[in-house]
């Protein structure tokens, strides 16, 4: 496929789309943690739910990403996580995130956030430890790289609610899926 | 400083849901109740007052003998409420200002459910580094 | 409406009358006596007139009529201001007598707020209010500074009785009992005199008075003369109907009969006496008075000019002799006048008139700085503006000045402010301005507790009346008030108004209010002996965690005390010490699932449903914790509750917590349940009779019974425990019934510090559900609450002996499950799943009474390979049968041997289930299980790695480099043997063991490595012969040490060493049938020194480390070796020398390969051959030159010398390859081949025959080609160095 | 502070967030699910009238509460004002938005085959999004001291007004 | 165009030359071989059923894209014959021509093939389909009625697509 048209930078991106006020996704998300956090009392299943939603949503998004960011083949794990870091995080929550920690076989890095919309103005009560309030974010990555054939494993490994620096989410690749034919060869 | 100031968050359903009192006195058990009765019976001027005037700051609304109360009225109808002896308004006017902002962080928080107690033990010491600073 | 008839109207009309001063001999008052009233009672109810009718003219001729009018008639001896303390004393009375009329309503139901708002103002004010103001109005009259109160008249009266009664008219004004105020000359002594003969018909006909009557005409005018007839009827049995006098005894005792003698002519006399004393007399005199007084004022004061007259002579005259109520007026002067002048003209309801004059004069008072005396005119003035209604603002404007005047003048002012306040209270409500009434009410409260109660009490209405009520300030001035009352301590009263204020302040959340409300009407009420309503106040402060510790402390003390007093041990629905955490409430209980261990029971449902899967025939949807949500309830009988067995406990946990600081002791802490016996049970009407008893009191005289009565058909458990401050404690309780039944846990009680009995039902404080993945439970707190009991079945108890919670990686461990059968019933068909069997195994009934490591020992000591038969290496079955024939017997136990070895270093928790099924068939269930969790800590022993090379030397044959490390801190470890399990490998020492290392043991942190070499065993080939291909592992063991064990070796291929060895290869995912190239060790070994850390288990115990899949396939496939002669002797002269070699290659790929030989020219192959077999030697056979060396080194010693010197000078010392310069072969899988190659040498010389290149490539089957695989498909090798040393043979 | 993200993530969230309530938690229950966005909303109208009030001062009346939300409000939270404001004087009002943002790319086929049900269960799905805002106007309304009652039409896409019931 | 907020990612489409309709048939598959959309404007001659139809395409398609690959002379690494691949792995072919009409195709690296059928004369579509793609991600994707994987029924993606399909030359 003709890649005349390289990808385009996250800034240029996220200068072109339409934007909204960041407060009322931020509290959209939140009412939402809150509401199931008090429907499903149990922070784990909260955590659970959360990364189902995002994986839903990475599903849906994916489609985007690429067709404005122009990205044609994501075949490398190495080249598409940096996308995802560089333009993904750029083009949607107007952040940049770097991709760190690569392992030798290049199937496990991070990606870090410093400056994270979502958690604008929270603050975890004591009854909400062990909630990992960003879940939907790793459910999202989760999703979209599921999306390009890239079976992965996210989990956070810092996090700035608990007192962290950063936000680390590290991402694991399990194994790439290729396509397959879809119908039984009956005839 | 004010020797006497206490200071009460009140919900729109009349609940406290933040209460201090950083005057420079030392605290007493056998006030608290008093201080509370007249914020509390205070409150009835305010709701003659709070939909009458639109002005945020309503100073010295009621008064038991030299004490006065001074409240700070939202848009959401939160009330500031500042029992206080002494008599610089433009103080208080601006502590309550910044509290306000302090208390629209804390409602921005989304685990923070409106009307419930604020425990934000931050929140307690902005405030009452505040006091110190104004009142 | 006309301010007459406002309240405040009518109580001007009442107050500010003329008074008549009364002056009579001793025989008036006997002969009024003998109606038990005195002369002025006689006369008062007949001195007010409705309608009097008397035209008066105004100062300026304008004519009016009067209708209503009063006299107010006063001894003289009266006319004075009233004694303060007096006063004060009459008013407390009052309250009192109000305070026990109250009593009564103390103990009744709160009011409410909606019904007090509804009420109308006079039946929400204590009826009491307007007499306590009335009388406070009364202790301020006759004071000098006013006009109102001086007497207009006097009323000489004589009784006919007395000796000449016209010298005793003269003496009695002349005798000097005359009031102050007509002496000290603050009114004019020239007052209107009237005289008054009374006859007593009693004492005969009144000719004689008659007589008298007309001598006083002569003497005193004729018409200032009056003869009053009483007692006119005999016998004194008059009755009246309604009695006019009883208003005016204030100290009436109904007994007495009032008015006796008084017939209705003395009526009609007595009425015309008072009519034409006010019509005739009072009224002329007074408009008269008025009219001369307005002249003067007139004169002297309208009129410019001496306006200024009197200003500048105001000027003049600085000496004011005391600042408080400026310089002293006499009835002369003019001021004086004219404030009589307003007064009469106010009494005489000419306002405007009074009103100019009061104008008038305050500007002189105020100039003067007679305090007092402004004040009074300007109270006037505000009264007289309201009387003409107009002008509020001036009205209200005057009272405020009149009350501020006076308090500036000290503490007699204070009474007048207070009567001012009253007035314009008054003015305020009947202008609906209750707010601002309030104010002045609170203004005027005062410092006197008693006075300033009621006042506070009497805003707080005002507060209550204001539109729109002001709810929290009433409140707020009832508990002021309630204050002031307790300390002039009027208790009845400050209890009543603190009640009320509950009513408003009920529900708000400001806790200090709360507190304080609760606490001072509890301690009031025990202060007058109510305990009980003292209690059930004291119980809503009593979880006050935001109270400091020491008042908690102080509430709690008071609390208990309270209750000691009311003697008996009370109980208490819903104390709120401690506070239930009811969402934790969490029930477990056993039906078809049993227990071993409380941790068992904290295991999440799912996880062992999911290990009961295959066990257990339907899986039940029963539960362990109702919080679980659960779906299907198909196998249950009873829909909507659960089922335990009789004699087997529930287990209940609840949270207790304590949310104040100081730590609370709490005992006999036990359940409250209710258990409703099957009919044909013995005791069943009594139990059902508790079920249906539903509300709380009865739920705890049921449970009482059942506490208490040891037949009861259910066993509590009892828990004492002491809650820390803040603390909060997981109580487990339990209930274990003891008949079948519907049983129901309907609370908890406990008793708090020994005297107090608290109760919590549960279904009360029910928790929410929970929604989980949509799936809503259909069980209601009750439901999971409620149990069917069914009849006893029996349960295995089971543990496992000894098994420690930290073991060393690698230990393996014999172990002992025991079971034990309390029951009489025996049980069958015992299956057994263990969730981790890599740790642990279950072993066989031979081994439990084997001596363990004793038999794991080999028979024969040889280091020979033996064969493991293809079905021993299947997996282990994840579920264990036990045989068929165990039974285990009612009351007896049972053992069955287990092995654990702690394969990897780590944390593990170790799930195991056991089902059985019970051995009666109408048991109500078919099976039960058991569920066991244990713990495991591991910690990291031995680090064992290994590293296998193909050894270039020999085919088949590879060196295996072992590194171990000892990664404790305290253990040393004896290396014992090493086992290989593979196919057809067989595992060899390099060298003898005792050359390996000094000493076979490996201290805490030392580390060791050696080589070994692993070859095929022969036996491959005939095997390959048969061309069946290899199924069978073999293992061979070596033995690594000499000492421990007396030398004996360890067998592998025994279990459980067999199994764990199976487990392991298992975990790593790959098959265990896997290919050829696979090998596995086992490393054994032991620890050395007896002395352990604590905790450890040390046991004489194996330890064993399985290293699974160690890969013998070099990154190529194919390997070669070259075989044929080092050395060679040729005669050159003769013929150059051929020599033929045997090229043997090996294919270790699954699959064919093709194999190409290509052999180069010397000439063409320069450095950049050796260049290439540098990066060969560097890059792909790392670290085997060196061995491959130290093996050859024997061989070519000897000859090193000399081989490198035709190396070094001439390297193209020429030799070629003959036969084909490239054949190409095929290699089916795991084979060999050889082929032979040929040389043709020269020259003497040293050789190295590595120019050639082998290029192979695999024929892969298609459906492998997306393996991924990391081996490649094809690829090209360089020839290995051989060298061959031709020498010139001789 | 000014700070922004991409259209697509509110978008995509409340999607999700209302397929999660609806198909997910409270599959079958759509009443309950309902409850549930709308509870979300509220908190969020809540706590965004809260924030855009802080410096003026408190409104005297109610239309100017109203006001309020459909000036300054909305072009906070959906960068455009409402088109038309309607009311009856006795506490009802009517804001309608021309072209509501959240139901731009809202779309079902006039389907051939799939039927009345098949309409019926489009329309609930759409009518499932649009507790969202409705609870976001309540939740800020009544955080100005205004209880009220907030439904939504959408009877003509992308148009979609609401009304406003104010409990007296 | 509005509906993209001015974003200038989608490509706008080549100018119509001739007016009028040269597309026949358009499908649109996802990663697993469902058809997500097909819609066609000109398409006398109906043989099969839709369900054979679909297949056949996406077979066509498959196998085509595997055989493009195999016989690629560039890459290195050569993936068998029928082994299936990663989206965007190894070459790609766009489009291929009959003499009775014209078939482009591209493959997102999410597995969205679209596959558009036009009259033999039509030029390069790349772009086109670009854009098409595009349309799906404004229309379909960020639909919040539309559930992912599900067939499209989105009538503003219809009318756009036709809109814009009638402009293709």
């Amino acid at each position: 496929m003709s890649r005349a048209s390289g990808p385009r930078s996250g800034d240029a991106i996220f200068a072109s789309v339409e934007r909204v006020n960041a407060e009322l996704f931020t509290l959209t998300y939140g009412a939402i943690v809150r509401q199931l956090l008090t429907d499903l009392e149990e922070v784990e299943e909260v955590n659970k739910q959360l990364d189902q939603m995002g994986y839903n949503i990475g599903i849906r998004l994916i489609d985007e990403f690429l067709a404005k960011s122009n990205v044609s083949r994501c075949v490398d794990f190495k080249e598409t996580a940096d996308m995802i870091a560089k333009v993904g995080f750029k083009m949607f929550l107007g952040v940049t995130a770097s991709v760190t920690n690569w392992d030798a076989d290049g199937t496990c890095c991070s990606i870090v956030l410093e400056d994270n919309p979502l958690v604008d103005f929270v603050e975890l009560p004591d009854t909400c430890q062990g909630l990992y309030y960003c879940n939907i974010l790793s459910g999202v990555i989760r999703g979209a790289l599921e999306m390009v054939s890239m079976k992965t494993e996210v989990t956070w490994t810092r996090d700035m609610l608990r007192g962290d620096d950063a936000f680390e989410l590290q991402v694991k690749l399990l194994k790439q899926v290729p396509e397959e034919y879809p119908y039984k060869d009956d005839d | 400083m004010a020797t006497t100031a206490c200071f009460i968050i009140v919900s729109r359903n009349d609940i406290p849901i933040y209460e201090a009192e950083v005057g420079s006195a030392v605290k007493r058990e056998d006030v608290a109740h008093l201080h509370q009765f007249i914020l509390h019976a205070a409150q009835d001027i305010v709701q003659d007052l709070a939909w009458t005037t639109s002005a945020m700051f309503l100073k010295a609304i009621d008064r038991f003998n030299d004490l006065v109360v001074s409240v700070y009225v939202t848009a959401g109808h939160t009330r500031l409420m500042l029992l206080h002896d002494s008599r610089n308004d433009d103080g208080i006017k601006s502590f309550f200002q910044e509290v306000h902002e302090l208390y629209i962080k804390i409602i921005l928080n989304p685990l923070y459910l409106p009307g419930s107690r604020i425990t934000s033990s931050h929140f307690d010491t902005k405030v009452r580094a505040l006091a110190r600073k104004y009142l | 409406m006309d301010p007459a008839r406002t309240p405040l109207g009518r109580m001007l009309l009442d107050e500010i009358t003329p008074v008549v001063m009364v002056l009579r001999t001793p025989l008036v008052e006997e002969a009024c006596g003998k109606n038990g009233l005195s002369f002025v009672e006689m006369l008062s109810p007949f001195c007010s007139f409705s309608n009097i009718d008397v035209p008066v003219r105004t100062a300026s001729d304008q004519p009016y009529r009067l209708q209503k009018f009063k006299l107010r008639l006063f001894y003289s001896s009266d006319i004075r201001q009233p004694d303060v303390q007096v006063a004060n004393e009459r008013l407390k009375d009052v309250i009192t007598q109000a305070g026990e009329k109250d009593l009564s309503n103390l103990s009744s139901e709160l009011p409410q707020v909606d019904e007090l708002l509804s009420s109308s103002e006079s039946d929400i004010m204590p009826s009491w209010f307007q007499f306590f103001n009335k009388e406070l109005i009364r202790t301020m009259s006759f004071s000098d500074h006013e006009a109102f109160d001086h007497p207009v008249a006097c009323l000489l009266v004589v009784s006919s009785k007395d000796e000449q009664p016209i010298n005793r008219f003269v003496d009695l004004f002349n005798s000097d009992q005359l009031p102050s105020l007509l002496n000290d000359g603050a009114m004019d002594p020239k007052i209107l005199k009237l005289y008054l003969i009374v006859h007593d018909n009693q004492d005969g006909a009144p000719e004689k008075a008659k007589k008298f009557h007309n001598e006083m005409r002569s003497t005193f005018g004729s018409n200032s003369s009056q003869l009053l007839c009483i007692n006119s009827s005999q016998g004194g049995l008059v009755e009246h109907l309604q009695n006019p006098w009883a208003p005016f005894k204030t100290d009436a005792s109904p007994t007495q009969r009032l008015g006796g003698f008084l017939n209705i002519d003395d009526f009609n006399e007595i009425k015309k006496l008072t009519q034409d004393l006010a019509s005739k007399h009072v009224i002329p005199y007074m408009e008269e008075k008025v009219r001369v007084l307005n002249q003067q004022v007139s004169a002297t004061r309208k009129g410019f000019k001496n306006q200024i007259k009197n200003l500048w002579w105001r000027k003049g005259k600085e000496d004011t002799p005391d600042a408080s109520n400026g310089p002293v007026y006499t009835f002369s002067s003019i001021e004086s006048q004219i404030r009589v002048l307003g007064d009469y003209a106010f009494m005489l309801r000419d306002y405007e008139l009074a009103l100019s004059n009061y104008r008038l004069i305050s500007t002189d008072y105020k100039l003067d700085k007679a305090w007092k005396r402004y004040a009074g005119v300007q109270e006037m003035m505000g009264l007289t503006f309201f009387m003409l209604d107009q002008s509020r603002k001036e009205a209200e404007y005057c009272m405020e000045n009149a009350f501020n005047t006076y308090l500036k003048t000290g503490p007699t002012g204070q009474q007048n402010a207070t009567r001012s306040g009253l007035w314009w209270v008054e003015m305020l409500k009947t202008r609906d301005q209750f707010k601002e009434a309030a104010g002045v009410y609170f203004r005027i409260s005062g410092e006197e507790p008693l006075h300033s109660a009621v006042m506070l009490e009497q805003a707080s209405y005002c507060y209550l009346l204001s539109k729109p009520p002001m709810l929290r300030k009433f409140g707020f001035h009832l508990i002021l008030s309630g204050n002031q009352y307790k300390k002039s301590d009027q208790i009845k009263h400050a209890i009543r108004t603190y009640r009320r204020s509950i009513s408003v302040l009920k529900g708000t959340t400001w806790s200090y209010i709360q507190d304080h409300v609760h606490f001072h009407i509890g301690q009031w009420y025990s202060f007058l002996g109510l305990y009980d309503s003292a209690v059930s106040h004291l119980l809503e402060v009593l979880s006050c965690g935001h109270q400091s510790k020491t008042t908690q402390e102080f509430f709690l003390k008071i609390f208990l005390q309270t209750v000691q007093k009311t003697g008996k041990a009370c109980q208490v629905m819903r104390l709120p010490l401690p506070v239930i955490n009811s969402s934790s409430l969490k029930v477990v209980f056993e039906d078809h699932r049993t227990y071993a261990s409380p941790a068992a029971t904290g295991v999440r449902e799912s996880l062992w449903q999911s290990l009961e899967e295959e066990i257990v025939p339907s899986l039940p949807a029963a539960r362990a914790n109702w919080l679980e949500v659960q779906s299907n309830f198909t196998s249950k009988p009873n829909k909507n509750s659960n089922m335990c067995i009789v004699g087997e406990a529930i287990k209940v946990a609840i949270e207790f917590q304590n949310p104040l600081q100081i730590s609370i002791p709490l005992s006999d802490v036990s359940l409250m349940c209710e258990l409703c016996a099957r009919s044909d049970d013995a005791d069943s009407e009594a139990n059902s009779l508790t079920a249906e008893l539903q509300n709380d009191e009865a739920t705890m005289l049921t449970t009482d019974r059942f506490l208490n009565s040891d037949m009861s058909s259910f066993a509590l458990s009892n828990v004492e425990l002491t809650l820390e401050g803040g603390g909060r404690k997981m109580v487990q309780l339990t209930v274990t019934p003891r008949v079948e039944g519907t049983l129901k846990i309907v609370g908890v009680k406990w008793k708090f510090s020994s005297s107090v009995v608290g109760f919590h039902n549960f279904v009360t404080g029910s928790v929410k559900k929970i929604q989980k993945g949509g799936k809503k439970n259909k069980q209601s707190p009750a439901d999971s609450l409620k149990f069917d009991v069914v009849k006893t079945v029996p349960r295995l108890e089971g543990f496992i002996q000894s098994l420690p919670e930290k073991v060393y990686a690698g230990e393996l461990q014999q172990l002992t499950l025991e079971l034990n059968n309390k029951s009489h019933l025996s049980v069958k068909n015992l299956k057994m799943k263990i969730s981790h069997p890599r740790y642990l195994n279950i072993g066989n009934q031979r081994n439990l009474n084997m001596d363990y490591p004793a038999c794991l020992e080999k028979k024969t000591n040889s280091a020979e390979k033996t064969i493991l038969e293809p079905h021993t290496i299947n997996a282990p079955r994840n579920v264990f049968l036990f045989p068929e024939d165990t039974v285990v017997q009612g009351d007896t136990s049972f053992l069955w041997p287990l092995w654990l070895h702690a394969a990897a270093p780590g944390k593990v928790s170790l799930y195991i289930i056991l089902y059985y099924e019970i051995e009666n068939p109408e048991s109500f269930m078919k099976y039960r299980t058991l569920r066991m969790l244990y713990n495991l800590e591991i910690f990291p022993s031995l680090d064992v790695s290994f590293q296998i090379s193909a050894c270039p030397s020999t085919l088949e044959e590879f060196l295996v480099r072992m590194d171990i490390a000892n990664k404790t801190s305290t253990r040393n470890f004896q290396i014992h043997q090493l086992s290989s399990i593979g196919y057809q490998w067989e595992i060899s020492l390099l060298q003898p063991t005792d050359s390996i290392y000094a000493s076979p043991t490996l201290m805490s942190g030392q580390a060791f490595s050696c080589y070994l070499i692993l070859k095929k065993s022969k036996r491959l080939d005939r095997a390959e012969a048969n061309g069946s291909p290899v199924c069978s592992l073999t293992v061979s063991d070596i033995q690594l040490s000499t000492e421990g064990a007396g030398g004996k070796m360890y067998d592998s291929s025994l279990s459980p060493v067999k199994d764990f060895h199976n487990v392991e290869r298992l975990q790593h995912g790959k098959s265990l049938e896997g290919d050829s190239n696979m090998v596995d060790f086992v490393l054994i070994y032991w620890p050395l020194d007896s002395e352990t850390d604590p905790g450890v288990s040390d046991r004489p115990s194996l330890f064993s480390h399985h290293e699974c899949h160690c890969s013998v396939a070099s990154t190529s496939p194919i390997s070669w070796v070259v075989e044929g002669p080092r050395l060679i002797h040729h005669d050159f002269s003769t013929s150059f020398c051929e020599v033929t070699l045997k090229m043997a290659l090996y294919n270790s790929a699954d699959a064919a390969a093709s194999v190409r030989i290509n052999t180069l020219d010397l000439s063409r192959n320069g450095d950049a051959q050796s260049r290439d077999e540098s990066t060969l030697a560097s890059g792909k056979q790392a670290g085997w030159y060196n061995v491959s060396l130290d093996s050859e080194i024997k061989v070519t010693s000897d000859v090193s010398g000399i081989q490198m010197k035709p190396l070094s000078s001439d390297s193209a010392s020429p030799f070629v390859w003959t036969g084909s310069s490239s054949t190409k072969v095929r290699l089916p899988p795991l084979s060999t081949l050889g082929i032979p190659l040929q040389i043709c040498v020269f020259s003497p010389g040293t050789y190295d025959l590595s120019n050639y290149i082998l290029q192979w490539s695999l024929v892969l089957p298609d459906d492998q080609g997306n393996h991924g695989e990391t081996r490649p498909s094809s690829g090209t090798c360089q020839g290995y160095s051989y060298f061959l040393t031709v020498l010139q043979s001789t | 502070m000014g700070r922004e993200v991409s259209e697509s993530c509110i978008d995509s969230l409340v999607t999700e967030m209302v397929f999660s309530f609806c198909n997910r938690f409270y599959a079958d229950k759509s009443d309950l699910a309902a409850r549930r966005i709308e509870a979300i909303g509220y908190q969020v109208g809540h706590q965004l009238s809260e924030r855009y009030t802080m410096e003026r001062p408190r409104f005297s009346d109610h239309l100017e509460a109203i006001k309020f939300i459909c000036k300054d409000f909305w072009s906070e939270v959906f960068k455009k004002q409402i088109d038309n404001l309607k009311t009856n004087h006795r506490g009802t009002f009517v804001l309608q938005d021309n072209r509501f943002r959240w139901l731009s790319r809202m779309s079902v086929e006039p389907s051939l085959e799939t039927g009345q049900e098949g309409e019926n269960k489009a329309t609930e799905a759409m009518s499932m999004h649009l507790y969202f805002p409705c609870g976001i106007i309540r939740g800020a309304l009544s955080n100005l001291g205004i209880p009220c009652a907030v439904s939504a039409d959408i009877s003509n896409l992308p148009a979609c007004s609401f009304v406003i019931r104010i409990k007296a | 165009m509005q509906f993209f907020g001015g974003s200038d990612i989608s490509p706008s489409p080549p100018a119509p030359t001739a007016a009028g309709h040269n597309a026949n048939v358009m499908y649109m598959f996802n990663r697993n071989g469902v058809c997500l959309f097909y819609r066609e404007w000109n398409r006398p001659l109906r043989t099969l059923n839709p369900q054979q139809d679909h297949k056949l395409m996406f077979g066509l398609l498959f196998s085509l894209k595997s055989l493009t690959a195999k016989m690629d002379p560039t890459s290195a690494d050569k993936g068998n014959l029928g082994v299936p691949q990663l989206p965007g792995q190894g070459c790609s072919f766009h489009s291929f021509r009959t003499n009775t009409y014209k078939l482009s195709f591209m493959e997102s690296p999410s597995g969205i093939k679209i596959i558009l059928v036009t009259h033999p004369r039509t030029g390069d579509l790349r772009e086109a389909l670009k854009y098409i793609y595009s349309l799906y991600v404004e229309y379909v994707t960020k639909n919040p009625v539309y559930a992912p994987g599900s067939p499209i029924r989105c009538d503003l993606f219809n009318t756009n697509l036709d809109q814009y399909v009638r402009s293709i030359s």
